[in-house]
């Protein structure tokens, strides 16, 4: 096990190198850099952009040395000295920002994880059990509507929904007046009463996949001889089925969430952008808008390592969970 | 314009003479209502409030500030009101009231955080522009004298004004400012501008504590007006006292640990890190720490990690209202970061905030506000826009394909396209109604408004489209586009911003279609911002989709339409950078005579101060852009609105919108005021 | 003990019901079984045997279902402070989900099944699985659950069995598996034992030792064993009563030896021919295999199902009709025309000197 | 995604046993074998037909590329037809009876507007005109069109009776499902964006496809080293978040491109992304496969290894790479919604379904224009539709199912 792990984790050092140089490749992609955007911008104000201006910024950017040598700084700051840069926009540590910002990316993906199991394990099971029964029709369509509907635009409609109908505050996580209170119960449920838009939106997008793997797992399972056995043992139908075919059924299940996580954080991105919350998807696309490349770069950077280490993980917990793959390996 | 300015500006010389012969605090102060009348109003109008406001000065100082520092006076934590005013403070009259204290305004704000912010509260120059933007008036700067070849400008600052933090504001700060920063290659490379004529950057003297004095090598008339504009704000941004401790020529005690604690570089970079604003991108506004002069001051910096900024009246604002109260009236300023307009939009229809003047307030929303004005509670104010034109079609006389070149050099070939254009037409679908036909030209109430420049060739007259465009290129192909000598069909792509102005490309699809039934065959290249600023810097494209600022303020911007200099030429860039470097990026090319004596025109404009000759030489640069016919225009833009909640007071009904008029500070914010 | 009823199956009929059809897998299946003995059914693959089987436990898969007929169990049960009372349960009529059924399973029959690798959970341990039977039927703690299946683990001559608790599938042989699931099976004393092919998938070698073994465990739990099969060979080592089936009916029942060495119907008769024995190609015999192939269950043939196939065919008459059953003497019965009358008894002497 | 990965369902497979209809008792038996006449399409459609939701997935499916085949005689006016009186002109109901003097008759008309300009408010006010009724008729001349650029013809599904020969203007208001902010037709605009849409999706999954078979083959066939480096690859793309990788790539695309060039570019960057999925897909059938009997007969009967892929073991998995397929066009099509959302994507002029909800992407179309919001639901039902389809198909497909 532990040499198992071992050699994922040399496996890595290559991709991640790559991932760095493509991170920073991507956000060389675009023609100019941030003083192009930032002169861009600021000639969308109609604001005059003066010679002068232009030149202390690029002095003080260091954005006329070629590529590479833009690369080593940045890759030798984060090996060296775990400096991830500094934005341009924002005028801070890269890592200030990107910490600040990854908690409560965690904590909106974790809530929608649980929300896409909540939702997609029971239709999954249930439609296996019940296949193409009516049943099976009507909570795959549920399922599935998530999926079907732009996040972007169920954002919007939940948003005037919210607005119009319950007169709620939206955009962000707090309604103005707990923004500056202390944390009680009543700030709590105000923060809910935010967060379940975007848990909902991103969350139902992610469930038709769910259920989908968990349908085909368990109709796998569902016919094999071990079922038969326990339920010639006398097993109840309902324990029978949870203890073995969705145990086993599982099992491939949690290798997926090591993927599911950065199509959380993409999906994030975009509902985050609509809802104007706080989240490292906005922050991301900002910085890839205005080429922030230093932002831009780290955050492709950490986004890719977590989504390396959570298949990782994933690989893991599989193993860990299956004693075939734990016992063979 | 010029001339009252002229008149009235000569009348304050002699009016803060006597004034601060009183020893009292007194400017021309700004109702809309005085600035449209007779120079002569002016007087009585600002005296009446200046012998009111001295008297109860000193005893009632309690009540003329805000319970917020009431308390903290009678503590001691903060010096009485008296000590912390100048002893001449600016006097603002607020436009409808005398406001109460007290209250939050809740500001959205998407994009770029600082420029909005600044906008709204951070334009306090030496002098400012009165809220109609039709003057120049004193703002950090209680008088001025200027001699009389306008190449010297002597100032004289407020005595007894102080930074937030209480230390005093001097001579000092400015000679800091220029000296060690704006003249520090280290920090800034190049002297800004705006800062230099014929070649010689300003000499800046201190005369004493509050007197400085500018000296240019050569007459420099529109001085002022750059001092009014955003260009000049950093002067002011540099407290000697707080930015010393960063820099490399002044702190030898303690600066590499300083420098090394912030993990930063060098004592450049980590003086960046703690100072400037627009001039430099710099984050002096997320400084905690930074003294400023302005109405309100940071507490919690915006950044990365917080969706929201958070400001809080400032005790050394050295402003007051014609009672003598200190302003602002408005405790504190919440500016929440929206990155979606339309968060923005529900925002404001829910009433949640008070004051909403961009980024969510295109024309095709307002119906959306309109029905929601009651329940929102909330009504609107009118922003005219500083545009020549609702959209300026630039075909580009320097581009590097010669076919079109040729084309589009060819003045008739310009005016049958504009005689293609059905702007009514366009007008009723894009601009609901709203506008007339209109070239790239000063707006009607512009003192540069002229007829033919606004309104040559603007007739729908297909016919003589047709005339013209088949006398150039008579031949056709098989869909009926026109064919260039070449034998390739006449085609071109316009390039726009499509990501910032989506509404632009409806125009262009209209357009498109016109032109398309005269036979020439236009694509619409929408592209990032980015992308447009590159190939715009390389000269690489036939034609653009372009701004047009300067219909009010034409002075200061004539490059759009009138003629080739500065960036928002891109009709005809190369010539434009023979004059003026810009950006220092498109290959200048040498412009044909007319053009170059526009240029020596605009020169001249610059240079005099006398108010007539700017007139005299603006009109022949007119003269010249009606006979250049540089580009084609589509209507009049009837400018956009702002939204404010119906208790926030002394919001003007109308305001102009300008990068140069950075609205709505010149209205005063620091007046406005909320009511319970 | 021996000799009494234990079960009786009566007019057995389960269909599958598909879209495309119905499928009467089992059609009208009766035959009863005694106390202590071990009864065989044989049949080709197709035929209804496992059906049949899984009838009995009312664990036939969807779309399938019993539609008609009687599976009466005679049970014994030991209520405490009482003697032993005899019940007699029809499991035909109880609901597949219900109760009664579930006390049936795993208790008073249980069964085992042909692949031993993944008629058990591949992610649960084999004393999981053990002492889940267990405890599911006795009310014992977890120590003496576990205590007993390693108990039931050595008598099914597994070594090491307290190790062998935690230990998976995958990690042991084919026949450990079978050894575990019939240690499994015996868990509560099952007063029958289904055995579904147990030895199929098994290698020579191994799968005489698994018999052998159940035939030990027969004797000591005293119980009566169910033994589906296609092979002959197994059938003439282990069974008292033969059952052949053919298309979801009985062709023929009867004791073991009857059955081997008179076999009525032409059908038992073809399959015996098809028993490979040692020397046969010596003597120049060729192998037979039975003509044909089984019907589309969506379209049974009318009259006798086998007629397709039969060699005996009488036209007119076997795709006519449904053969009824017909006594042939003390539990021998045979479903066949040919000995509806005397000539069907004078053909079928000629077809037995045939075989010869 | 990964159902294919399932380590435990390979027993099944080694038992080798034939196709076989639904008949429970099987799935537990002997290894005899036995042939059914029916073809493995026979089969696979059997089973198709009973899932009820695909079999509706199906019909939608060829509903939507019937839109796309035939959307110049579909839609009422061109894409880009505008009206300057009737921006924003709410959906007028169709009538197909009239009362005339002799009773009600199949007439099908629509009413007329009155509009009125509201100056502070800036917006149209369209007010319903009972007494005009603009005549409608089906199969009715409207403005000429080239159908895939062969043939002319003027004929429209349904149209104004009267009609201007312009095709750049709507002057006769039939919006049936209302107009746009430059008074275009809503329900035209969205025929084009179909075709589009859903072109984009099909050419994007064709790209995928090839590279997910060839390097999913390749990777499954070969093993060993090839694998392993074709493995990190995807796990390599997979682990860069989709969005900065649109962003670059989009980015990228050369300005000079015209928009159908743009259009195709697009498809390229989101097949260039959705490949992995496929490849691993197919990456594990052949994993499965390369040990099967017949194809190690086949290699030992002397094919050479590409006709050993191409004729012996692709064909044993194509239903179940199409069904993959038809799962993945979904995914290009709500990616090039996402692109355009960022405005990234396709750009007006080109019509799209994207470019649609951009337009419509805004709280002024959700309070006061919401059936701008109708592309969104075409999205919907496409995404729905195929998804079941593709279900279907895998049910189908898989040979080992049930």
């Amino acid at each position: 096990m532990l040499q198992f792990i071992l050699r994922r984790v040399f496996y890595m050092i290559p991709t991640l190198f790559v991932i760095s140089l493509v991170s920073f490749a991507i956000i060389q992609l675009p023609p100019g850099d941030y003083l192009t955007s930032l002169v861009a911008s600021m000639a969308a104000t109609g604001e005059t952009v003066d010679r002068a201006a232009l030149a202390a910024l690029e002095q003080r950017y260091g954005l006329g040395q070629p590529v590479y040598v833009q690369y080593w700084k940045w890759i030798s700051g984060i090996l060296l000295h775990g400096d991830f840069g500094q934005s341009f926009e924002w005028n801070q540590p890269v890592s200030t920002l990107l910490w600040g910002r990854l908690a409560l990316t965690f904590m909106i993906s974790l809530f929608t994880l649980f929300f896409t199991w909540i939702v997609a394990f029971p239709i999954g099971i249930f439609s296996a059990v019940r296949q193409y029964s009516w049943g099976d029709y009507v909570a795959t369509i549920i399922g599935y509507v998530g999926l079907a509907i732009p996040n972007f635009l169920i954002a919007l409609i939940l948003m005037y929904v919210a607005f119009k109908f319950f007169n709620q505050s939206v955009g962000g996580l707090f309604s103005p007046e707990y923004q500056d209170a202390a944390w009680d119960w009543a700030k709590l449920w105000d923060l809910f009463k935010h967060l379940w838009i975007p848990v909902v939106i991103i969350g139902t997008a992610g469930t038709a996949g769910l259920i989908r793997i968990m349908r085909a797992n368990l109709l796998d399972e569902l016919h094999k001889p071990y079922v038969v056995t326990a339920r010639a043992k006398g097993l109840s139908e309902e324990r029978l089925l949870l203890k073995y075919p969705v145990r086993v059924a599982l099992n491939p299940f949690v290798s997926t969430v090591g993927w599911t996580l950065p199509a959380l954080v993409s999906g994030e991105a975009i509902v985050s952008i609509v809802l104007s919350l706080p989240t490292t998807g906005p922050l991301l696309l900002r910085a890839l808008m205005s080429q922030d490349m230093y932002l831009a770069g780290s955050f492709i950077m950490l986004l890719s390592t977590l989504t390396v280490i959570g298949t990782l993980l994933s690989d893991v917990l599989l193993a860990w969970l299956d004693p075939r793959i734990r016992l063979t390996q | 314009m010029q001339n009252q300015f002229y008149r009235l500006f000569s009348l304050m010389l002699v009016l803060s003479m006597v004034l601060s012969a009183c020893g009292s605090a007194a400017t021309p102060a700004a109702a809309p209502e005085a600035a449209e009348s007779a120079p002569a109003a002016a007087e009585p109008a600002a005296a009446a409030p200046a012998a009111e406001s001295a008297a109860p000065a000193q005893e009632a100082a309690d009540s003329h500030e805000s319970p917020m520092w009431t308390e903290m006076v009678a503590a001691g934590t903060l010096p009485p009101l008296d000590e912390r005013l100048p002893k001449n403070p600016r006097v603002v009259e607020p436009l409808e009231s005398i406001g109460q204290y007290g209250g939050t305004m809740r500001i959205p704000y998407g994009g770029s955080w600082s420029s909005r912010l600044y906008s709204f509260m951070g334009n306090e120059n030496l002098v400012v522009w009165t809220p109609q933007w039709d003057d120049i008036i004193p703002n950090v700067a209680e008088s001025w004298e200027v001699n009389e070849d306008s190449s010297e400008f002597v100032f004289h600052l407020r005595e007894g004004m102080r930074w937030s933090d209480g230390e005093l504001f001097t001579a000092d700060d400015i000679l800091f400012w220029y000296n060690d920063i704006a003249s520090n290659t280290d920090i800034n490379p190049v002297i800004p501008s705006w800062l230099i004529i014929a070649g010689e950057p300003v000499v800046v003297e201190k005369i004493d504590d509050y007197t400085v004095k500018f000296s240019f090598a050569a007459p420099y008339g529109l001085f002022l007006q750059r001092l009014a504009t955003p260009d000049a704000s950093s002067m002011l941004e540099y407290p000697e006292h707080y930015v010393k401790q960063f820099h490399g020529d002044y702190n030898t005690e303690n600066l590499d640990e300083l420098v090394e604690a912030a993990s930063q570089p060098s004592w450049v970079e980590l003086l960046q890190s703690k100072t400037g604003s627009r001039d430099n991108n710099g984050p002096g506004w997320t400084n905690l720490d930074l003294p400023v002069l302005y109405a309100w001051r940071v507490t919690e910096p915006p950044g990365g990690n917080s969706t929201r900024a958070v400001l809080e009246r400032n005790p050394y604002y050295w402003k007051v209202d014609t009672e003598g109260n200190q302003l602002p009236y408005v405790d504190k300023l919440v500016w929440d970061f929206l990155d979606d307009p339309n968060v923005m939009m529900l925002r404001t229809l829910n009433g949640e905030v008070e004051f909403m003047n961009y980024y969510a307030n295109s024309l095709q929303n307002k119906a959306v506000y309109f029905d929601a004005m009651v329940e929102g509670d909330f009504r609107f104010f009118d922003q005219v826009r500083d545009t020549a034109n609702s959209l300026m079609l630039h075909l580009n006389l320097n581009t590097k394909n010669e076919v079109l070149r040729e084309a589009f050099q060819n003045k008739d070939f310009r005016i049958a396209l504009s005689y293609a254009i059905n702007r009514q037409e366009v007008i009723d679908t894009v601009f609901v109604g709203q506008g007339i036909p209109y070239q790239g030209a000063p707006k009607p109430t512009s003192e540069y408004y002229n007829e033919t420049l606004a309104t040559q060739y603007t007739e729908y007259d297909v016919d003589q489209a047709n005339q013209i465009l088949d006398g150039i290129y008579p031949d056709k192909n098989a869909d009926g586009i026109r064919l260039l000598p070449s034998g390739d069909p006449l085609q071109f792509d316009m390039i726009l911003d499509a990501t910032r102005f989506p509404d632009w490309v409806n125009v262009l699809e209209l357009v498109q279609i016109y032109w398309k039934a005269v036979g020439v065959d236009m694509n619409i290249g929408g592209i990032s911002g980015d992308l447009l600023e590159e190939r715009r810097k390389a000269n690489d494209y036939d034609a653009t989709a372009n701004f047009s600022d300067g219909g009010l303020a034409t002075i200061l911007n004539v490059g759009p339409f009138l003629s080739p200099l500065g960036r928002g030429s891109t009709y005809a860039p190369a010539w434009g950078a023979w004059y003026d470097l810009g950006d220092g990026a498109v290959e200048p090319q040498e412009p044909p005579d007319d053009v170059k004596r526009q240029h020596e025109l605009y020169d001249m404009v610059k240079a005099t101060a006398d108010l007539d000759l700017q007139r005299q030489y603006m009109d022949e640069i007119i003269d010249i852009a009606i006979d250049r016919f540089w580009a084609i225009g589509i209507s009049l833009d009837m400018g956009q609105y702002g939204v404010v909640k119906n208790n926030l007071h002394n919001v003007p009904l109308s305001m102009p919108e300008s990068w140069n008029y950075p609205d709505p500070f010149p209205t005063n914010t620091s007046t406005y005021w909320l009511s319970q | 003990m021996a000799g009494e009823t234990l079960l009786e199956l009566k007019n057995l009929k389960t269909q599958f019901f598909t879209d495309d059809g119905v499928v009467r897998a089992v059609d009208g299946v009766s035959f009863e079984m005694k106390r202590g003995e071990t009864l065989c059914v044989v049949g080709e693959s197709g035929c209804g045997k496992s059906v049949t089987a899984r009838s009995i436990l009312q664990i036939v898969d969807y779309p399938g279902r019993v539609v008609e007929g009687q599976i009466l169990f005679h049970r014994q049960r030991q209520e405490e402070g009482k003697s032993e009372v005899n019940e007699i349960i029809d499991l035909a009529a109880l609901d597949p989900r219900s109760r009664a059924i579930r006390d049936v399973r795993g208790k008073d029959i249980s069964m085992i099944f042909q692949e031993p690798m993944t008629s058990l959970s591949p992610i649960h341990t084999i004393g999981d699985q053990i002492i889940e039977a267990i405890r599911l039927h006795l009310p014992v703690s977890k120590e003496e659950a576990e205590a007993r299946a390693v108990e039931l683990l050595r008598r099914v001559g597994i070594p090491r069995p307290g190790d062998r608790l935690n230990a998976y599938t995958f990690q042991l042989s084919g026949g450990m598996r079978q050894r575990a699931m019939i240690a499994m099976s015996l868990s509560c004393n099952p007063s029958l034992l289904i055995a579904d092919e147990p030895t199929t998938a098994l290698d020579v070698t191994t799968q005489a030792q698994i018999l052998d073994l159940m035939r030990e465990l027969k004797d000591e739990f005293g119980m009566s064993i169910m033994l589906i099969t296609h092979d002959l060979g197994v059938v003439a080592e282990m069974a008292d009563d033969v059952v052949v089936m053919y298309l979801g009916t009985v062709a023929e029942k009867g004791d073991v030896d009857s059955i081997f060495h008179d076999p009525k119907h032409p059908y038992t008769q073809a399959l015996l021919r098809s028993i490979p024995k040692l020397g046969l190609r010596a003597q120049g015999i060729r192998l037979d295999s039975i003509r044909g192939m089984v019907p589309d269950p969506y379209n049974r043939p009318g009259g006798c199902p086998y007629h397709t196939r039969c060699d005996d065919f009488m036209p007119g008459l076997c795709d006519k009709i449904t053969p009824p059953p017909i006594e042939m003497g003390e539990e021998r019965l045979v479903r066949c025309l040919l000995y509806g009358d005397q000539k069907a008894m004078a053909d079928q002497t000629q077809q037995t000197v045939k075989v010869r | 995604m990964t159902t294919e990965v399932q380590p435990v369902s390979r027993e099944n497979k080694q038992t080798g046993r034939p196709i076989e209809p639904v008949q429970p008792e099987h799935a537990l038996q002997d290894s005899e074998s036995r042939v059914y006449v029916a073809s493995q399409y026979t089969l696979m459609w059997r089973k198709f037909r009973k899932h009820r939701l695909a079999m509706f997935g199906g019909i939608v499916t060829i509903a939507i590329y019937l839109v796309v085949i035939f959307a110049e005689f579909l839609a009422p006016f061109p894409s880009s037809a505008f009206s300057s009186q009737y921006t924003y002109a709410p959906p007028q109901p169709l009538h197909l009876f009239d009362e005339t003097p002799d009773g009600m008759r199949f007439a099908p008309y629509v009413n007329g507007y009155k509009v009125e300009i509201d100056p502070v408010a800036l917006r149209r006010t369209f007010v319903v005109d009972p007494e005009e009724k603009i005549p409608v008729s089906f199969f009715t001349r409207g403005t000429p069109y080239k159908m895939w650029w062969l043939f002319k013809s003027d004929i429209h599904l349904v149209g104004p009776i009267e009609y201007d020969a312009d095709p750049d203007r709507i002057k006769i208001p039939v919006y049936l499902l209302g107009a746009d902010r430059l008074g275009r037709d809503v329900l035209s605009r969205m025929i084009y964006g179909t075709r589009i849409s859903m072109t984009i999706g099909l050419v994007g999954v064709a790209l995928s496809f090839l590279l997910g078979i060839t390097l999913g083959g390749i990777s499954g066939y070969y093993g060993g080293g090839l694998d392993n480096i074709i493995q990190r690859a995807i796990e390599f793309l997979r682990s860069i978040p989709t969005i900065p990788l649109w962003m670059g790539l989009a980015a990228a695309l050369p300005s000079s491109w015209s928009p159908l060039q743009v259009f195709f570019g697009i498809t390229i960057i989101l097949s260039l992304i959705g490949w992995t999925g496929l490849a691993r897909v197919v990456r594990g059938r052949f994993l499965a496969l390369r040990t099967e009997d017949f194809v190690m007969s086949a290699r030992l009967d002397g094919n050479s290894e590409f006709r050993t892929i191409m004729v012996h073991m692709v064909p044993s998995f194509f239903s179940h790479i199409i069904a993959s397929l038809t799962l993945s066009i979904p995914g290009m099509i709500l990616a090039e919604t996402s692109l355009s959302f960022l405005g990234l994507g396709l750009r007006s002029p080109v019509v799209s379904w994207g470019v649609l909800l951009q337009e419509a992407q805004n709280i002024r179309s959700v309070a006061t224009a919401p059936w701008l919001l109708v592309p969104g639901l075409a999205v919907v039902v496409a995404v729905l539709a195929l998804n079941f389809l593709g279900d279907g198909l895998r049910d189908a497909a898989d040979p080992y199912g049930r």
